[in-house]
């Protein structure tokens, strides 16, 4: 590929592209180069049009005008099959996995290796797999279902199913969200190399430092439109965060100081087999506490059985000195929990349903009268938090799996603030949000606490941790192995524990 | 495939001159597209052709009873002057005729009978005895009058075949029988695939078993069938009620010795005359009237409202090649 | 196979894979295959049973109906089993099969002495057709096989209804050796189990170990996804209602061979039994898995059943209840297998931890 | 499904409601139609017969809908009426009085509707799976209460007024109940919060979980309900045909499902009205009997049937499919709403 040397030729061009969707203009008139030997990122606000365009590099959606051109040849791409045989390996914004596949049959579904007739070669497909996985330094196997990997596990299976390409052109949309330090260093070693190999490839990412530590060139977009193209060197973060919100952001972590009142959640041995074991921990009102840990430490599992989603084996959940049933989440809501779960798609929202029905569910009772629903009774609900959380959306009557991934956030948001729980659990609140809405979502939870709420944030962004919890407490492999309080938390106190390398005599209190 | 027997039938029709001109005459069959009801009913165009009626067939694609229920109603108010129903339920149905009844309608029930209080008349193919005491016959001479018999019967629901059953008990029981034994009774849903199966599922389970009575067409085709191609043929007597046509090859291959049936055409032929007969007012339906037949000739009506058609035709080696339906 | 991936930093904190050496999918398998020996031990725990009861049950003549009695049920299953891997279902197989079987008949009484092979090729061609139009009206309309197929069971139905007026074609009309087909064994294996066992075994191989079968368990499992992997789709479960199709042609050709009487009722109400024998088989109603020897094995175990009760003298009367309370056991028991296997990948989670 | 709806609303191409208005136009359409073209439909006689035949249909559609709705389904109703047709026959043979009988077999179809209701949200087995088992041991159970006999010989009483008709019309009073049942279930399922989890677990059971829904516990009572509403169904039925038997309703699911479905409600669930549903119904009894009364053969209202059901899922597609085309080759120079 001579042309490696050439900047000033893309590898892959999208020139003038416009799409929208019913009313919604997702993109309007955007031009991106994508040139071999260089990492492009692409920033901007939740619904800026970034995976729409995206789903146009991978020939999901067609443009409603603009043009593709891949070595300055027209690509004109019907579906998502003419983007893989033209070289473009895609990675998702939501995982897309097959769960009853196994993990090994994923990365190379309709590519698998074949021996004489035409057959798969299993074995040989197994192997490749387990080289892809070294390479990314995870261990997982290649032979189990995809069918119960956390959301993490899912990611890398599709970063591995990316790099198995040896694509020329690779689109990565949020490949780190719901990864962890460890793997998004390796990723980006991985990713780094295929650069260096010639590879172009688009990254998208809410979180600024990633941004400036992988990429050359950034783009920002706001509203379907591109607002500017710049070496990275050129930009500083507060400039990006002006060109993509329009405006400054004071501040990230807006942490108010906050005077913890009484217990409000109390969590003794709460153990589930083979997934965590003797988990015990108090949260007091006006207190945010972090559960800080690596990806698969279980602690969504926790937070999880503390709602009554899942069942546990032992142990005991109490909220305000009542002791809670397990295994059902509607005990949970009827003294006054909340839980923002980490998978929005598939447990945070119901995709068909409309946004106000989603953001009114869990307050379909206390909005009924005489156990009846008035027409527009929800909208009005809905309207007041939905503008208060700033989503951006077409009409509350839309199903809500039209709105950006970050929108729909907000919707999960939305439905759980506006149940005014006593304990809000929130598993990942701004994977995938943008600045201006993380502040937001930030502020409302110091504010929440302010209140007199009792906070439990999952959360396996760092600066998320240590800028917003009075109180770190950390898990590993299944265990509750340390509780730093907030002057004591830093990088690498809460990573040290993380990885296991607690030292001993620093358990939590019981 | 009756159409041969018509013609000549015409003329005899003089007698039944005073039948009204332009009668609406519908045939409700247990189920159209039937083989055997199709049969009938085409006996019954044929002698509405004769009288000068207006001849329709209508009826369920599934033998059920609330479907005829419904085509009652819908006869009822397109102002039919005589249907001839097969009734799928002797009570289920009733209501409906009733209402046919009351909206001017004669109603005349043919193989299949209701409740004899709301009909007007029956045209039975056979009285029950007449058949019980065949079947037991036919097979008694098939098995040398010694042994284990079953009988394969249609639904278990079936109106006809069950009085049928219960009179070939009795008739069992005179001492010509003495020595015959009837082991059980099984259900082949006028199924060919069900009846093929239950056959089967007879044969494996009594191995000593000489003889199988199937009453019924769909049964006594298919376990014909089955006997024909497995080790039991020869060994294992069959008779039944069967149409000449399907059971051919089997009387010919040596399958079966004998079986017996009424001519369904004729059945659906008296069934129209009888109705029209009715609708013109040249009878009431009491018993001891009289009628003809077109070309059958005269009928007497029995206790009870009841027509009988005449006593089963046997068929044999020697006389099946003389009949075609 | 540990060599491989040791080389992970310590700090990598993801549970390694089990240390034991064990392979893991071959323990997930294991458990699956435990799916379809426990069918296959009813089965023979069935067999045995009514044998002890009534040793014909295995005579020479039996065992050959048995065979007869499950040929059309397990071409009809494999079928299915395509179709529902793909997460769709086809309910007008009994209605393909009564215009197939029929079609056959007339075949025979318009050209009495067409070869066997015709009215194999003829059957099956028009199944295919009926498979193409329910497959055209899925894949281009995008709507819900169930909805559709449910549609073309009442109207090919109604097509064979109306093309049959009443008509019934004997075995009188039928030539002999087409008869003889239906009764002709080898090696005591009867013909018409021959054809089944050969779809049987050229499905599951496509299923394993061919890409495109692969593809049919990736639809199954999440058709979005499939979508967004470029597989095509529409043309994957077009191409499965096609063969579904062709195969419920295939099993009314054998349809008539084995009953001989014909008419536009065969094989009414038999798409229950084929779904029925699918899932006993193992086969998830909602795609993505399950395999088509399972299915094969549920049918053989529905029909063994439907020949066993007689022989085993359970009243008539009791005989469907005993079918309908065993298709809840098998059920219940594939649901009690899963759930094992869901145990097993926690459990498999504690030892790494 | 008109040109003007084209530009109108591009977003609510599957937004529930568009389906039941089409289906309430045709069905008018077919009404119209059939009184101008078919002699006698007119009559009020003939829709005191319809009415009839629609209540056994339309009383199971009612729960039924709500059970598509939540994405399961039930195939074992038309065994439950024929089982609670049977019990009812033998229980009155046996000499038990007819008001002690009617409650028995509701609450015995309850109680079948319980066990699948606890094979499905208890043990997690697919709805489709178990309730093709319990149709087939249903069914069967109903042969074993009465085998192959009938019990008619019902006080005319009963089965007189059992279709009898309100004073001065042909509207069988029946329909009264009925009405008020489709009323009631149209009300919890459009404007309770009952309704709404069953919309909710319909599209996702998961995240109705995560919400504080009863998604097990609500799913049972639904199949209860189901079985219950089944068993009156045929306890109706029995009057009607004044005749208890074994074999009373068999096939009758596929009718109920078809009428669900052609109403508009998607078996996957998450989607569908009430209107809509009764409107199905009402819309395929009226063609059949329309079409009856026309002397079209069965063969043919078999075939129409499924035709109908056919067009009632490739109809919206395609036309949203044509209307997304359109809107796509539209001129971007018009300004869209919103
Ligand atoms: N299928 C669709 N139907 C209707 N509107 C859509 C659809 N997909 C995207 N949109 C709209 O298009 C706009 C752009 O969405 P997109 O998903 O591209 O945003 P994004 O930049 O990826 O945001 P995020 O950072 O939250 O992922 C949003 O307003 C969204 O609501
Ligand atoms: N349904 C399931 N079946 C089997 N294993 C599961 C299931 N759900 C989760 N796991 C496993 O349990 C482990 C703990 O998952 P969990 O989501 O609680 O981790 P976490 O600490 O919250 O990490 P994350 O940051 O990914 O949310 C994961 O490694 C995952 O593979
Ligand atoms: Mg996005
Ligand atoms: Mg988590």
């Amino acid at each position: 590929m001579p042309e490696h040397d050439r900047p000033d030729r893309p590898l892959l061009a999208l020139t003038g592209a416009s799409k929208s969707f019913g009313a919604v203009d997702a993109l309007r008139d955007v031009s991106l180069d994508l040139h071999p030997g260089e990492v492009h990122a692409l920033v901007g606000e939740n619904g800026a049009g970034k995976s729409t365009l995206v789903k146009i590099l991978a020939g999901v959606h067609q443009p409603d005008e603009g043009v593709l051109t891949l070595d300055g040849d027209r690509l004109s791409l019907t579906g998502p099959a003419g983007a893989r045989a033209a070289g473009i390996a895609v990675i998702y914004q939501e995982p897309t996995l097959f769960p009853d596949l196994s993990v090994a049959e994923n990365i190379f579904m309709g590519r698998q290796p074949l021996r004489s007739l035409r057959r798969i070669d299993g074995r040989l497909m197994r192997h490749q797999a387990e080289e892809l996985f070294a390479r990314l330094g995870v261990h997982l196997d290649p032979d189990r279902p995809a069918r119960g990997l956390s959301i993490a596990d899912q990611q890398l299976v599709e970063i591995a199913k990316a790099l198995s390409f040896d694509a020329r052109v690779l689109v990565m949309d949020e490949p780190t969200a719901a990864l962890s330090g460890v793997e998004v260093e390796r990723l980006f070693s991985v990713v780094r190399s295929l650069r260096d190999a010639g590879a172009a490839i688009l990254f998208i990412s809410h979180r600024f430092d990633e941004v400036f530590a992988l990429c050359q060139r950034i783009t920002v977009m706001r509203d379907g439109r591109r607002v500017s193209t710049d070496p990275a060197g050129e930009l500083d973060v507060a400039e990006l965060v002006r060109r993509m919100v329009g405006r400054e952001i004071s501040q990230l972590f807006p942490k108010t100081e906050s005077s913890p009142g009484e217990v409000v959640l109390d969590v003794r041995g709460l153990t589930r087999h083979g997934v965590f074991d003797e988990v015990s921990f108090q949260v007091r009102s006006g207190e945010i506490v972090a559960l800080a840990g690596l990806v698969g430490a279980g602690r969504s599992e926790v937070v999880r059985a503390v709602f009554g989603v899942d069942r546990y084996d032992a142990g005991e959940v109490s909220v305000g000195g009542v002791r809670v049933p397990g295994g059902r989440p509607s005990a949970a809501i009827a003294v006054g929990m909340a839980l923002v779960p980490e998978d929005r798609r598939q447990q945070g929202l119901v995709m068909e349903l409309s946004i106000e029905r989603n953001a009114t569910l869990t307050r379909r009772w206390s909005l009924s009268r005489y156990g009846l629903l008035g027409p527009g009774v929800e909208r009005r609900a809905a309207a007041q938090w939905l503008r208060r959380l700033q989503v951006k959306a077409g009409r509350s009557t839309d199903p809500v799996s039209t709105l950006s991934g970050g929108n729909q956030q907000k919707v999960v948001l939305a439905k759980w603030l506006s149940t005014t729980p006593k304990l809000l659990i929130v598993d990942e609140p701004t994977r995938g949000i943008d600045v201006g809405t993380k502040a937001e979502v930030h502020r409302l939870m110091s504010q929440l606490a302010a209140e007199g709420v009792a906070v439990v944030m999952v959360s396996s962004e760092l600066p998320e941790v240590l800028g917003m919890a009075d109180r770190v407490l950390v898990m590993h492999e299944g265990r509750l192995v340390r509780e730093i309080s907030r002057a004591d938390a830093d990088e690498e106190s809460v990573m040290l524990a993380a990885t296991g390398q607690a030292s001993p005599g620093s358990e939590p209190a019981r | 495939s009756d159409e041969g027997d018509t013609p000549s039938g015409g003329s005899n029709a003089a007698a039944g001159g005073a039948i009204r001109a332009g009668l609406k005459v519908a045939f409700l069959p247990k189920q159209v597209n039937n083989p055997y009801f199709t049969v009938s009913d085409n006996g019954g165009k044929a002698a509405v052709a004769e009288f000068k009626g207006e001849y329709k067939e209508v009826g369920p694609s599934e033998a059920s009873a609330s479907s005829q229920v419904s085509y009652l109603n819908t006869l009822t108010q397109q102002g039919s002057d005589v249907i001839a129903v097969s009734a799928n339920d002797p009570n289920a149905i009733c209501g409906a005729v009733n209402q046919a009844r009351q909206g001017g309608a004669k109603v005349v029930t043919f193989d299949s009978d209701t409740n004899k209080d709301c009909r007007d008349l029956f045209v039975n193919q056979v009285t029950g005895q007449g058949i019980a005491e065949n079947q037991i016959k036919l097979i008694s001479d098939a098995i040398g009058g010694e042994g284990k018999i079953a009988v394969l019967s249609a639904t278990a629901n079936a109106t006809n075949q069950n009085a049928w059953i219960e009179l070939m008990r009795t008739e069992l029981k005179k001492p010509a029988y003495a020595k015959i034994e009837l082991v059980t009774v099984v259900y082949g849903n006028d199924d060919d695939q069900k009846s093929f199966q239950e056959t089967q599922g007879l044969l494996a389970s009594y191995p000593d078993l000489k003889g199988i009575v199937s009453p019924t067409t769909v049964g006594v085709a298919a376990a014909a069938r089955y006997l024909s191609t497995s080790q039991y043929k020869g060994k294992v007597a069959l008779t039944g009620l069967g149409t000449p046509n399907q059971m051919r090859e089997f009387v010919t291959d040596g399958t079966v010795r004998s079986f017996a049936l009424w001519n369904p055409a004729d059945l659906g032929y008296l069934a129209a005359y009888a109705g029209a007969a009715l609708a013109s007012g040249m009878i009431s339906g009491k018993e001891g009237e009289t009628f003809t037949a077109g070309k059958l000739g005269e009928y007497t009506i029995q206790a009870d409202g009841v027509i009988v058609l005449g006593p089963p035709t046997v068929f044999d080696a020697a006389n099946i090649g003389q009949f075609d339906f | 196979m540990t060599t491989t991936v040791s080389t992970g930093p310590a700090a990598g904190g993801v549970p390694a894979p089990p240390t034991s050496g064990g392979d893991p999918v071959r323990g997930v398998n294991r458990l699956f295959a435990v799916r379809e020996l426990g069918i296959g031990l009813a089965l023979v725990l069935l067999i045995a049973i009514t044998t002890v009861v009534n040793p014909r049950f295995l005579s020479g003549q039996s065992r050959k109906d048995l065979m007869l009695g499950a040929t059309i049920l397990v071409v009809l299953a494999v079928g299915q089993t395509i179709v529902i891997i793909t997460r769709n279902v086809d309910l007008s197989v009994g209605s393909i099969l009564g215009l197939a079987a029929f079609a056959t008949g007339k075949l025979f009484l318009a050209v009495p002495g067409a070869p066997i092979a015709v009215a194999l090729l003829a059957g099956i061609a028009l199944g295919a057709l009926c498979g193409i139009v329910n497959g055209a009206l899925i894949a281009v309309a995008r709507v819900p096989a169930l909805v559709v197929t449910l549609g073309t069971l009442y109207v090919f139905r109604g097509l064979d209804f109306s093309w049959a007026a009443g008509q019934q074609i004997n075995a009188a009309d039928l030539p002999t050796n087409f008869k003889n087909m239906g009764t002709a064994t080898v090696l005591t294996v009867p013909v018409l189990a021959l054809f089944a066992v050969a779809v049987l075994l050229l499905a599951g191989f496509y299923l394993r170990s061919y890409r495109g079968g692969r593809e049919l368990y990736a639809i199954g499992s999440d058709p979005a996804a499939a979508r967004l992997h470029g597989i095509p789709v529409g043309r994957r479960v077009f191409g499965a209602l096609v063969v579904s199709g062709a195969l419920a042609g295939l099993a009314g050709v054998l349809y008539a061979a084995r009953f001989g009487t014909l008419d536009a009722a065969a094989g009414t109400g038999i798409e229950l039994q084929v779904v029925a024998a699918v899932v006993v088989g193992g086969v998830a109603i909602f795609g993505g898995s399950g395999s088509v020897y399972g299915a094969a094995l549920g049918a053989l175990l529905l029909s063994t059943i439907g020949g066993a009760l007689p022989v085993l003298r359970v009243a008539p009367f009791w005989q469907q209840t005993v079918v309908g309370a065993l298709i809840l056991a098998a059920i219940g028991l594939d649901r009690a297998l899963a759930a094992r296997v869901a145990r097993r990948l926690r459990g498999r989670k504690a030892r790494d931890a | 499904m008109t040109p003007d709806q084209t530009g109108r609303s591009g977003g609510r191409l599957s937004a529930l409601g568009s389906w039941d208005v089409v289906v309430i136009v045709v069905l008018i359409a077919v009404i119209i139609g059939s009184s101008v073209l078919v002699e006698g439909f007119a009559s009020p006689r003939f829709w005191g017969f319809l009415l009839l035949d629609v209540f056994p249909i339309a009383l199971i559609a009612l729960p039924m809908t709500l059970v598509v709705i939540t994405g399961e389904i039930d195939l074992s109703v038309a065994s439950v009426l024929g089982l609670s047709s049977a019990v009812m026959g033998q229980l009155w043979f046996l000499g038990l009085p007819l008001p002690l009988i009617l409650p028995l077999v509701v609450l015995l179809g309850a109680l079948l509707g319980a066990v699948n209701g606890l094979f499905v949200a208890g043990f997690g087995l697919p709805s489709l799976a178990v309730t093709i088992g319990t149709l087939a041991l249903y069914r069967g159970l109903a042969y074993v209460v009465l085998g192959d006999r009938a019990v008619a010989d019902f006080p005319f009483d009963w089965t007189g007024n059992a279709i009898a008709a309100l004073p001065g019309t042909t509207v069988p009073w029946v329909s009264l109940v009925v009405g008020g049942l489709a009323l009631a279930f149209g009300l919890v399922l459009h404007a309770t919060p009952v309704g709404r989890s069953l919309y909710a677990m319909g599209n996702s059971d998961q995240a109705a979980v995560f919400a504080g829904i009863s998604v097990a516990r609500t799913k049972f009572w639904l199949f209860v309900l189901t079985g219950a509403v089944s068993a009156l169904a045929g306890l109706f039925w029995t009057l009607r045909y004044a005749s208890a038997r074994a074999d009373n309703g068999s096939g009758l699911e596929l009718s109920v499902v078809a009428a669900v479905l052609l109403g508009g409600v998607s078996i996957f669930g998450g989607r569908g009205t009430l209107v809509g549903v009764v409107a199905g119904v009402l819309l395929l009894t009226t063609l059949r009997n329309a079409l009856q009364l026309a002397d079209v053969p069965a063969d043919t209202l078999t075939v129409v049937t499924g035709t109908l059901l056919i067009i009632s899922v490739v109809g919206p597609n395609l036309a949203g499919m044509l209307r997304a085309r359109l809107r796509r080759r539209r001129p971007r120079a018009s300004p869209v709403a919103g």
